[in-house]
């Protein structure tokens, strides 16, 4: 009848023994072929958990035998133990060594359309030769060009314009204001300060970037489907590598330490100045009420589409001057960190007998007062008593 | 995961402890760490190798403390803008820029400053004041300090710059010892000494 | 990496960006054949960290900040040779490569065996040419025939 | 003399766990917290290796605190051997080698979820408590930067009036734990779920209560011998959990906070919540309680009910 006396220590070690006991071991070999074959898993844990370190990234997916939310707070926690040795010089698009690169808005853009690596046009059909063991699945690249009898011989340029740049120079949209240099120390970080509302767009950035791709599309997707007053499309979007560049702290130099994958999305709306009330987010400039296209904005560690769409589509939503409460920027930034979001959701896990008691002598209290009076408080909504009286 | 603390994290947490300790009970004489034998400066050095780093400001008009704090990575600023204001002593005319000291708004009353300010304990020329508020116990001894080497200028301008909970906190430092006076204390200053 | 060289000359820190990007395996046999050759080594720092990577917004220009990336990094000074230090850094966690790294700059700094390192950096630099041209040669392949499109 | 050799170890983790940068920020954060009673801090607060939700605020103020010579006390629900309790217990002392005891007049620091003892604390402890939300006004004012706009005017308004709907309904107030508290006359917290029966005991009190919320990045404290009032009517006075009669199965106690274990025949069992006290009752001799065997608070006159 009591609770275990000195139950919890013991029980707590056996329950992650035998967690791992259910899975098989790991190893560097496991570590190393999950980092391999699973690239897309490793950035969107990379993308979650705010640190580049795919080696990292799969051992914390090899440990928590996938689970993608434990994962991501192993990653995070590890953060906190590291000292920031330095700022990397701030990544631009045109500097990106792009290998996926579209536009819907236009049929051709300067540049090209550029479909890199993707999965898109693929047909979702196993390839169920590799269970039998007959094939390994197509692992080498054998370009499929009917039209070309040759195999092709041009490099695709590493770098392209911007088709932001093209509406700009269309006269489309505002031209982008000068921002003097920032000390890259400066710049508002939610790791180091708190975010308050409402947030400097850097912070918003941020925020998306590390955002659980789940709860952005599930926000992003009620944007899209109706609850949003934009009609987006989307301007570019781009896979490619960003070089972290560092100075050299002895002759300022800057090195090269190699390159690390992102994403990014721009979507585009119409009539960004417009009566309807579709602002841009900085009106107060914009007084000519010159109609112009209004982009929105993501992009992330890793390569991760659909987290960067949605986030871009967010981006726009949370400008606007009334936007549904599922897009303003407080309840989308609050609850789509999947570290907050997760723990605080099985956090309800834990005991709470306490607070349930406190709530349960509340209920019995107004139950006495109500019997005395000769009615019953339980004929009250009780589960709402009970959720009043607690926390 | 073997944990060893290291003398630089030992030293800043005590001397951390002892501030806490300090601004929990008003009044009350701690015990910074480090020399006592060592120069003037020391204690507010290592009360800035404790609280400062580059993500905080600091202001001071002492050249040579200044030169020291900068090494913590906080940035030196102007009385309005520096979160801690160090004054080994405080001088007449300092208090123009305590005058200018941050005492937060009332959304963020907790962005007000803090001032450490180098003064004597206990002599008998010094001024005798009365406290309460939080962390004073009614009666204590330490409920009444007897402080010298600040102007007496610096209590009229605490009492006008503090609109609870808008104003400034302060540390009273006597070589190693430190008396705390939250912004949330009350400070009446009596006509005889304490003893 | 990308840069090519400027009139034929290929500074140091060019030449250390190429080695921060080789395999760690080449980079510390290296490291190792340069040892004897550079007297008493202080290892000043040696330690895994952080790099905050800034990106731009492409719409309205701000800099925000993407994410963070882990990298090893070294200090080292060589006390036999007037005190020249070298720094060196790579990603991911292996501080024995950066240790290289940093030994490998004092080296080219104190110009110690600096034939050897610029011989292994250039040819290195080659490879990394190489297969940067190999992939886009094949994302060339994936360019939309507007007219199909 | 090879590479591997020459290269520093690479240890990785630090004392206490979190940063030195970390526990700066921290320890200003609580300066100002201790310097404004009651007022909520925002923090950065750093990510740690247990799931947010579990006590990563109340974590990362002891973190900032700990040192080798600490002692150190973890509770959840009033008990030293839950799992939670024990989990924290033993990643607070594998990180910084503090010892730990599940005596609270022994502890240095008390880091605590929904209980505080029912030994009373004395001077120089520190209590921890952990906090899910901040915000005593959650629910009648969502909007955070609404709810810091109506603390900044003292404007407590809403919270009076769901207590006064609570009283039109019910009869009586219903808020069960987490009982909103006026502090230094100025602000209204949240005390963190402790039941009522815990709330008075941050009145006037020898220890400073730092409490912390990892998840909404809020900390704040209570500095010792503050005023701590409940909120309540003048002809309607504020109530403690009624468990009048309870008896402790294993002490015979009563007139502490109980837990109420269910029987199959629909009759329940009663055990004190506060595990720490049991043992010191059946082993030594416990030291003076907030509430004496009759249930007399030691303050007399605060409870007016």
């Amino acid at each position: 009848m009591y609770v275990a006396a000195r139950g919890g220590e013991g029980a707590i070690q056996n329950a992650e023994a035998l967690y791992n006991d259910l899975k098989a071991p790991i190893d560097a070999d496991v570590v190393r072929a999950i980092e391999r074959t699973m690239p897309y898993l490793i950035d969107r844990v990379m993308g979650e958990g705010s640190l580049y370190a795919p080696e990292l990234a799969a051992l914390a997916l090899a440990q928590t035998g996938g689970d993608l939310y434990e994962a991501v707070l192993i990653l995070r926690a590890y953060r906190s133990t590291q000292p920031r040795l330095a700022y990397a010089e701030p990544v631009t698009t045109k500097m990106l060594f792009t290998v996926r690169r579209i536009s819907a808005a236009f049929k051709d853009i300067p540049g090209g359309q550029v479909l890199g690596p993707t999965l898109d046009y693929s047909h979702r059909i196993f390839q169920l030769d590799v269970l039998d063991g007959k094939a390994a699945a197509t692992a080498t690249f054998t370009p499929d060009t009917p039209d070309a009898p040759e195999p092709v011989q041009p490099v695709a340029p590493r770098e392209y314009p911007l088709v932001a740049d093209w509406h700009r120079m269309a006269g489309l949209m505002a031209p982008l204001e000068k921002h003097a240099d920032q000390d890259p120390s400066d710049v508002p970080d939610v790791t180091r300060e708190p975010l308050l509302f409402p947030a400097p767009r850097a912070e918003r950035l941020q925020s998306l970037s590390r955002a659980d791709t789940g709860g952005i599309l599930a926000l992003g997707y009620a944007n899209m489907r109706g609850y949003g007053a934009v009609h987006p499309t989307i301007n570019e979007l781009r896979l490619g590598y960003a070089e972290v560049q560092v100075r050299h702290p002895i002759s300022g130099d800057l090195i090269s330490l190699g390159r690390v994958r992102v994403s990014q999305a721009e979507i585009v709306t119409h009539f960004a100045n417009s009566a309807t009330g579709v602002f841009g987010a900085n009106k107060e400039k914009r007084q000519n009420h010159k109609e112009e296209l209004a982009l929105g904005f993501a992009a992330t560690m890793g390569w991760n589409e659909i987290k960067v769409i949605a986030a871009a589509m967010l981006d726009k939503a949370m400008d606007l001057p009334a936007p549904h409460p599922a897009h303003t920027e407080e309840f989308v930034l609050y609850h789509t960190d999947p570290v907050e979001a997760s723990g605080f959701c099985i956090h309800y896990k834990l005991p709470h007998y306490v607070t349930f008691a406190s709530g349960m002598d509340a209920m019995r209290g107004a139950n006495q007062i109500a019997g005395d009076e000769g009615k019953s408080v339980s004929e009250q909504p009780e589960a709402e008593l009970v959720a009043e009286a607690q926390e | 995961m073997r944990p060893t603390q290291t003398a630089t994290e030992a030293a800043s947490r005590a001397t951390f402890l002892a501030l806490m300790g300090a601004l929990s009970r008003p009044g009350m004489i701690h015990s910074l760490p480090g020399d006592p034998q060592g120069d003037e400066l020391r204690t507010f050095v290592a009360i800035g190798k404790a609280l400062l780093d580059l993500e905080t400001s600091y202001y001071t008009p002492e050249a040579l403390l200044s030169r020291k704090l900068a090494l913590t990575g906080a940035k030196g600023r102007n009385p309005a803008q520096a979160a801690y204001h160090f004054y080994p002593h405080l001088y007449a005319e300092d208090l123009t820029a305590i005058e200018q000291a941050s005492v937060g708004d009332y959304l963020y009353p907790d962005r007000g400053a803090t001032v450490m300010i180098g003064c004597r304990f206990g002599e008998r020329a010094g001024q005798c004041m009365q406290l309460s508020g939080p962390g004073v116990l009614n009666q204590s001894p330490e409920s009444r300090i007897q402080v010298s080497d600040v102007p007496l200028e610096f209590w009229r301008q605490r009492a006008r710059r503090i609109h609870y909970p808008m104003g400034f906190d302060a540390y009273l430092i006597d070589g190693q010892k430190v008396i705390g006076l939250p912004r949330s204390t009350k400070v009446e200053l009596e006509a005889v000494p304490c003893m | 990496m990308n840069k090519e060289t400027h009139n034929g000359h290929t500074s140091i820190a060019e030449r250390l960006s190429v080695l921060s990007q080789s395999s760690a395996h080449q980079v510390k046999a290296l490291a190792e054949s340069l040892l004897d050759d550079l007297g008493v080594i202080e290892v000043l720092e040696n330690r895994t960290g952080l790099v905050m990577l800034p990106y731009t917004d492409s719409v309205q220009g701000i800099t925000f900040n993407l994410g963070e990336v882990l990298i090893a990094e070294a200090s080292v000074r060589l006390k036999d040779h007037d005190g020249v230090e070298g720094y060196g850094s790579c990603l991911g966690r292996d501080h024995v490569q950066a240790l290289a790294l940093a030994l490998c700059d004092a080296a080219l700094r104190a110009g110690i065996r600096a034939d050897t390192i610029t011989a292994f950096a250039d040819a290195r630099a080659l490879e990394l040419i190489a297969a940067d041209q190999e992939l886009l040669r094949q994302v060339e392949t994936t360019r939309v025939n507007m007219e199909t499109f | 003399m090879t590479l591997e050799q020459l290269a520093l170890e690479n240890h990785g983790y630090s004392y206490a766990f979190l940063d030195e940068f970390a526990k700066r920020e921290l320890r200003r954060r609580i300066l100002k917290a201790i310097a404004l009673p009651g007022y909520q801090v925002p923090y950065a607060s750093r990510e740690l290796p247990i799931a947010r939700g579990w006590g990563t605020g109340g974590l990362q103020v002891t973190l900032s605190l700990v040192g080798p010579e600490d002692v150190v006390k973890v509770i959840d629900q009033g008990a030293d051997d839950s799992v939670n309790a024990a989990n924290l217990r033993r990643f607070i002392t594998r990180v910084s080698d503090a010892a730990s005891t599940t005596d609270a007049t022994q502890a240095t620091i008390i880091q605590s979820r929904h209980r505080i003892p029912e030994e009373r604390l004395h001077e120089g402890q520190v209590l921890v408590l952990q906090v899910p939300d901040p915000e005593p006004m959650r629910s009648v004012e969502h909007d955070i930067s609404r709810a810091r706009e109506m603390h900044a005017d003292a404007d407590y308004g809403l919270l009076w009036l769901a207590l006064y709907e609570q009283l039109v309904r019910y009869r009586r107030v219903t808020q069960g734990a987490s009982y909103p508290v006026m502090v230094h006359k100025r602000y209204v917290m949240s005390p963190s779920p402790i039941p009522r029966w815990d709330t008075p005991k941050l009145h006037q009190a020898a220890h400073l209560t730092l409490l912390a919320a990892g998840r909404e990045k809020r900390l704040y404290a209570v500095p010792p011998y503050t005023d701590v009032y409940p909120l309540e009517f003048t002809d309607v006075p504020f109530k403690v959990e009624d468990q009048r009669g309870w008896v402790c199965i294993r002490t015979g106690a009563q007139n502490k906070f109980m837990n109420e274990i269910p029987n199959e025949d629909g009759t329940s069992t009663h055990e004190m919540s506060d595990t720490g006290y049991i043992e010191k009752l059946l082993n030594a001799q416990p030291g003076d309680t907030y509430y004496d065997n009759n249930g007399n608070f030691y303050i007399r006159g605060y409870i007016r009910s």
